[in-house]
């Protein structure tokens, strides 16, 4: 029977200090900045450093531990091999401002990773710089605003959204000062044409959308959706974070969107670690090109790669060139897959889906509305266990906890009544779906007791958040 | 091996489905849109690990790490020491294949050491509190503007004239929203500094904050902090300090002179220089504008049997809750080279940061003055510098560093670029990582070039 | 409260394959030696291989999990530099017939730990092959044998140990063709030097010991021994795998040994790895140098290292040069702690043990047998826990692990009764010192019934050692 | 940093055993032995972790690796690929930083990968079992002939002539106890194979043990192995062979011909070429001699509730119980090694490997071809050869390889040394990461040179 590793870890500032002579006093900083408090950081030996780190990992689910079926996210399995690469010195120890001669190596990387990713997209340019698949809509949102300026467009301050999108999407749209519109689906889960329709209009900058949808379902009026958006005048955003569904299938290029952003850290198998650092790549149309962050990698005749200017460009978003060692896992990992390996994967991915929500509606333990064929995720209700037994999602997800699995996004879509939402991705074999499916179908027969007991294989059981919240301790220093 | 381990069983399971090939799970993309496969630059089939690691060091081979190349550039990132545990911690795949912690009782670990980190940055900075990591210093620019605007509900936004170009273009880009104008303030010219007189003209009932950098872009010491404080405080604006972390190590945290926000780059604490990625975005507050932060930040709480636990805390404030009208839109950040700063402080502690601060300081004056020794070179500012400075050069700074390379040197950052008016400048740097012969190799190499 | 992780981790055989296409049929094989069966080895995906061993992994206990007092084996941290240097390619990637111009950083490094052997022991000259204790001894004993026999001494087939020799002591002497003599200690836990003189005759080939002994106990007598020894013709003999008690405070040679080894993997630092590899270069006095292993490591007087050979040697022990990682590892691990480091590591590594056995002693729950001071290592006897309460070491050591700590050596040596061996070393803090002791005394007092049914909280609980070796199963074809 | 947790803390413990100092610890050593410090070579003070890492970077930069340098050494060790998942699993420290494990119940995680080890090399080597590794493939040999003197009683065994004389050196050491006779047997000087007529002219009543290579020293497929085995049987001795496991892919596994005792150097399979370190001892034989078996095993068993668990087997062998009566003094063996075949055999899984023998084969074809091609040059054997070979050259072989390594090639091994008769012969060596193009660049400078 599983059980999490479990250790009462002490905070560092509660081991013995080992304490080492003082720094000799220094000469020369001005008094008005010299600093006389000690810095409160313990010391300690190198001994217990490590065991201190070593304890906590050990108190932590990542993808190696097992299935991560967290919805919207893609927690696929991380190759081995590019994090090895990835730690080479001569990536690793790279300068930022060397002399160009000196890294043509991973100037070519990026020049031929930009153009990769234009290929599975559709799209005509990248830009590499976002750390982040929000940081890339923040920058999407921008050029939609550079782009409407540059035709004088002015007015065009409304962006609008469906009431699936995640909510990166709105906050990106309201930082770069745009209004919302948030629009309510159709019965199928899908966007209605007749309300977007009505709500398209000279108003609008963009229509921001991710394909298939945060319910897993395609949005199969895609076609339909880019011809009447862009008659408004407007542009087509795409949010990249479902990308596994589609590649080598279906190209967001082609559907007509305008700007997407992609998220190595999700599709490309790049490791999440534990909130980033990501990478959130945005391509264009060529009718954007021109906006595009600075500098702009070239390649002369001569097969040397460059920095290009560029005069029009809305100028930068981040420090120098993105988080590259990101950039380079993902780049080694198209490499090891290869159209083949893609295209299996996004197959492989929506086949596991699909597999396991097959397998538990059969069990008529949760529910699932809307459509049913579903792209690489889908979502399911627990709302029928709440009425019946008082039981939530949040249950569910902490008992799932107890067997060695992680739960699934729970509450997301906002549209979908106490639900999980469930990526299985496609490096998940049939038999841990079906263990996971399993557990799933065996916990809804379970006591409600013992699922709002949960969990209790793990390191503490259940975590009180809501103090957390209201009356913050965020330092060891709030604790006393 | 293309990570896909159901690959065999993918008729057996579509069976189960009732489907007879995997096209019939794809039926609702319009054909019109639908594709066979992908072209180049991807590779129709995938390369095997050897024959990828191999092409990967022909790739590499076209580099030269800062190991290859001795490395005096300033401009903010340097190359420093990384000790072996770091790595060994953060290569632990329970943290580096995580999400962002949703579920606290899956994710204590991770947790925990975002506390310690929260917990090591704010005594660091001498505020009360730090968030979780933001993207890049650059970017925690950027919303602090955008957290200036939200407390102060005014639009000015000042700036030294003196920071990267790079960072002014981010600062720009984030408060495009709001609409809030950038102003910036010239620096003395003699020392270095930013002139106060020019900032007290700038601050008006408008300027919703002030933005200094300690060191700031030119490796010099702004140690007219409490003038400058008292500029913004009668202004009722805010004191957004931009620090090095590693010289707080022997200089003021910015809360010892009221700053109310503290920023920074974090990726000198246990992260590689990474082609300017792998960054941390270092963002510490005072306690009242708690729930004004951008981005997460973990907090101590109790599970049910009430044992000590840590989650996520003011997620309201966030976009997966409050979207629209979230303090930032920021989702991931970059955890795990926060981890990798807590894991290189705690290694480190207090008294080793101090030394190592020292040693850069020092480091920093011994070259300065070894430059300045040679024929035609001077410092430009008067200020008292940490660990980067800048030169005047006797010829064209571009010239010198071609020569340089030629011996294996990467020399100084020229400044022309950023600011025309000093485009017979370098801005020079040096670590705790350059030894003496290092630093002589570099000076007779000058005096060679010039 | 401690938990260690539990998974219930499959067989490699049991997973699902991932069937992948048969190889292209091969010719030119000659027909007598094809290839007919397939080879059972499953062909799993990279997914299931890295959670796999992932899993594993967290169910077992190393030095970075917590203490790790097992007596005798020196259980310290193994400091994370030398693990990352001994990865570099240059060291890793170098083939051991390189031209020996490519090696010369290899030769380097060889050359220079041999001289800090030297000096650290008091030996006159160093072989770096041997890839364990055990097989150093028997390196040594095969130099006794080439001593002797040199001399024409030819009737010298005895080596006499004492009573609490570790068991490879008697095996390597064995392996060597020598005939055992095994002297009782006498009550203060030491050599009885009557015994010892009447034992030594003109047979007698070598008197193995280890100083001090593996009570802890350091054999003050040693001068006297030494003498005794040389006195008969013999030569002595140390095991040093108990250096980890004198460094930088008393030196073998000094004392009159003239063959030792030591354990790298013990004393310096070098990870133990679950059982290798380890090192265990033999340092001898120069009579005895030329019978050394080949190819010896010099140096020309322009500085360049070289091969030299040895027209006398016994010739080689172990293919090459020795295990190279572990004794980079051990190189970087001495100039790293320098001669002060190493001082300080036996000082406290002496003080850790006398404070934990006068703690434990202070407690009343456990004996001691023989003298007090004790140098690294200490051995305590639950003889009357078993009186009492039919409680045995094993037990105790079983509880201990429901604590998340690492239990003792038990039974050994073999002349103290329920013998609990604690070698805590000085990489640990005195907080963790207190904690071990405090179980150890609480142990004592809990229901026996508890004890024995111990452990619970780890993977499995207690394991039938007996079944496993009456009814051997040792792969998967023979579970079956 | 000292990894001495207790440094500041020694006074107060001192006290606590009612001690002023820390010499008072040491009181039972006699005065005229102890010292007060250790002396050159070793630094007085230690370097920092930056200090040491510089300079073990400048020893580094000594060597060259086989990444620097393009290897074509045959004789035993090759660079073989190692796929990254290798490392990432024996650096968790967890594995690393155990020890053996005499606690099963904290050591689940080793035992069951050593049983997995055991599975594999058992079905890799044909035979019904497996220990958990010994020192190295030549040590191993020495344990099988220790093991056959234990199992027959007699005390002759025999070794074909071309094996390498490091192997033949450590086996009569490891023999010398018992007195076994080590009896050579020679080659036939056209095929490179054992020559099976002086074979039969060798063995007689006294062998207890006949030992063949497969591939042999020369790379040379011993394809007569049931003649072999006959004449071993017929002696009633024991037939033991000495495998390159990689080859083992497309070959028969000597269980089925009848070997009973099968060995071999294991490092290829995952593990480093460590300047001839990180090596692994193969050791499987059939289940009759179990109870014989040198060295560690680990079984399956049932802990008290009935649950799967694994331990150490047959520890009654062992020197910690049996002491001078143990099958073999073996305490410490290469365990981590171990695990790292586990891992690269499960990656590769039973058809990878057949691939990855193949690839060797056809690479060995290859370079041979391609050698013999030029001019002056010729193989010596006509035994169909594996991945090594030996060719007689138109020079000096040392002088051919001395002009390589200008161009950066270390060429194969110069047998002189080992088989004086063999002076203008050399054993070159291939493995699947040698290109097509790697051939051609040796193939070309061969021509160069000669
Ligand atoms: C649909 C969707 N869009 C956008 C994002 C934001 O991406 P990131 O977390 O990289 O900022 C996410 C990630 O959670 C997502 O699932
Ligand atoms: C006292 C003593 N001698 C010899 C040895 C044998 O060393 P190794 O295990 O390295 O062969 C040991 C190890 O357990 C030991 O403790």
């Amino acid at each position: 029977m599983y059980h999490s590793a479990v250790y009462d870890e002490p905070l560092l500032n509660e081991f013995t200090e080992v304490k080492k002579e003082k720094t000799l006093r220094i000469e020369g900083i001005p008094k008005s900045l010299q600093r006389i408090k000690e810095i409160g950081i313990p010391n300690l030996d190198e001994t217990q450093v490590a065991r201190h780190f070593h304890h906590l990992s050990q108190m932590n689910y990542g993808v190696d531990n097992g299935i991560y079926p967290l919805g919207s996210c893609t927690m696929k399995y991380n190759p081995k091999l590019c994090e090895q690469i990835a730690s080479w010195d001569k990536f690793a120890n790279t300068h930022p401002y060397q002399d160009i001669s000196t890294v043509q190596g991973n100037l070519q990387i990026m020049f031929e990773l930009e153009r990769m990713l234009c290929e599975l997209t559709g799209m005509d340019y990248f830009c590499l710089q976002p750390a982040a698949g929000a940081h890339g809509e923040l920058l999407g949102m921008l050029l939609t605003r550079a782009y409407h300026e540059h035709r004088k467009d002015f007015e065009r301050n409304e962006v609008i959204l469906p009431d699936t999108a995640h909510g990166t999407n709105p906050a990106s749209a309201t930082m770069a000062g745009f209004k919302l519109i948030e629009i309510p689906s159709n019965k199928d889960g899908t966007v209605d044409l007749d309300i977007l329709e009505k709500t398209l209009s000279d108003k609008t900058a963009c229509f921001m959308l991710t394909n298939p949808n945060t319910l897993g379902i395609f949005e199969s009026d895609i076609l339909e959706i880019s011809k009447m958006v862009h008659k408004a005048g407007a542009l087509l955003y795409y949010d990249g974070a479902n990308m596994n569904a589609i590649m080598g299938k279906a190209r967001p290029g082609d559907m007509g969107f305008d700007i997407l952003h992609l998220n190595l850290h999700k599709t490309f198998s790049t490791p999440h670690g534990g909130g980033g650092p990501g990478s959130g790549p945005v391509g264009v149309k060529i009718k954007l090109e021109r906006f595009l962050p600075v500098p702009r990698i070239g390649r002369t005749r001569e097969g040397v790669y460059i920095f290009d200017d560029a005069p029009e460009s809305i100028g930068k978003i981040k420090d120098f060139y993105g988080n590259f060692s990101v950039l380079l896992k993902a780049y080694i990992y198209i490499l090891m897959m290869g159209d083949e390996g893609l295209r299996e994967a996004s197959e492989v991915a929506v086949l596991n889906s699909n597999y396991m929500k097959k397998k538990i509606l059969d069990s008529k333990k949760y529910d699932m509305p809307y459509k049913q064929l579903r792209k690489h995720e889908f979502v399911i209700s627990c709302e029928r266990l709440k009425q019946e037994k008082q039981v939530t999602a949040k249950d569910v997800a902490k008992r799932l906890l107890d067997h060695g699995l992680h739960p699934p996004t729970i509450y997301f879509p906002l549209i979908v009544k106490e639900a999980l939402m469930i990526e299985p991705t496609e490096t998940e074999s049939k038999k841990d779906l079906d263990k996971y499916v399993e557990t799933l179908v065996k916990i809804a027969d379970e006591k409600p007791e013992t699922l709002r007991n949960a969990p209790s294989n793990t390191p503490v059981k259940r975590v009180d958040e809501v103090t957390a919240t209201k009356n913050p301790v965020l330092t060891w220093k709030m604790m006393s | 091996m293309k990570f896909i381990p159901n690959s065999s069983l993918k008729q057996e399971m579509l069976k189960e489905l009732g489907l007879k090939q995997i096209d019939d799970l794809f039926i609702d993309i319009p054909k019109e849109i639908r594709i066979d496969n992908l072209e180049s630059p991807i590779p129709s089939k995938g390369l095997s690990q050897q024959e990828t690691e191999r092409l990967l060091r022909e790739i590499a081979n076209k580099n030269k790490s800062c190991n290859d190349l001795l490395c005096f550039l300033g401009g903010g990132v340097k190359p420093h020491y990384i000790p072996a545990i770091v790595k060994s911690i953060v290569s632990r795949a329970e943290f580096y294949t995580a999400y962002t912690p949703y579920q606290p009782e899956a994710s204590q670990g991770f947790l925990q050491a975002m506390f310690e980190y929260q917990s090591m940055i704010a005594e660091l900075t001498g505020m009360d509190v730090a968030n979780a990591s933001l993207y890049d210093g650059a970017t925690a620019l950027g919303e602090a503007a955008l957290m200036c605007a939200r407390i102060t509900k005014k639009n000015s936004f000042i700036i030294p004239k003196n920071i990267s170009h790079s960072k002014k273009s981010i600062l720009n880009n984030y408060v495009k929203g709001p609409g809030v104008k950038v102003k910036e303030v010239d620096y003395d010219k003699k020392t270095g500094k930013i002139d106060i007189k020019k900032l007290r003209t700038v601050v008006d009932d408008n300027t919703m904050g002030v933005y200094i950098e300690n060191p700031n872009f030119f490796g010099v010491f702004e140690d007219d902090v409490n003038e400058i404080n008292d500029v913004v405080k009668d202004a009722n604006a805010l004191f957004v300090v931009g620090v090095d972390p590693i010289s707080l190590g022997i200089t003021k945290p910015p809360g010892d002179y009221n700053a109310d926000v503290v920023i920074g780059e974090g990726r000198c604490l246990g992260n590689p220089m990474d082609y300017g990625g792998s960054s941390l975005g270092i963002f510490a507050c005072k306690k009242e504008y708690l729930r004004q932060i951008p981005g997460r930040v973990v907090g101590l709480t109790k599970d049910k049997d009430g044992k000590r636990a840590f989650c996520m805390a003011l997620q309201t404030r966030e976009q997966h809750i409050r979207r629209g009208r979230a303090t930032s839109n920021i989702c991931t950040n970059e955890g795990l080279n926060a981890l990798a700063a807590a894991v290189f402080l705690s290694w480190l502690g207090g008294i080793g940061l101090e030394n190592l601060s020292r040693i850069n300081f020092e480091k920093g004056q011994k070259l300065a003055e070894e430059i300045e020794s040679i024929n035609g070179f001077e410092k430009l500012f008067s200020g008292v510098h940490f660990n980067e400075f800048v030169v005047k050069c006797p010829i064209d700074p571009v010239k010198i560093n071609q020569k340089l390379l030629k011996r294996n040197i990467q020399g100084g950052l020229v400044l022309g670029e950023q600011f025309p008016h000093l485009r017979n400048c370098m801005l020079f740097g040096v670590t705790e990582l350059h030894s003496d012969e290092d630093i002589k190799r570099l000076v007779s190499a000058l005096k060679e070039v010039t």
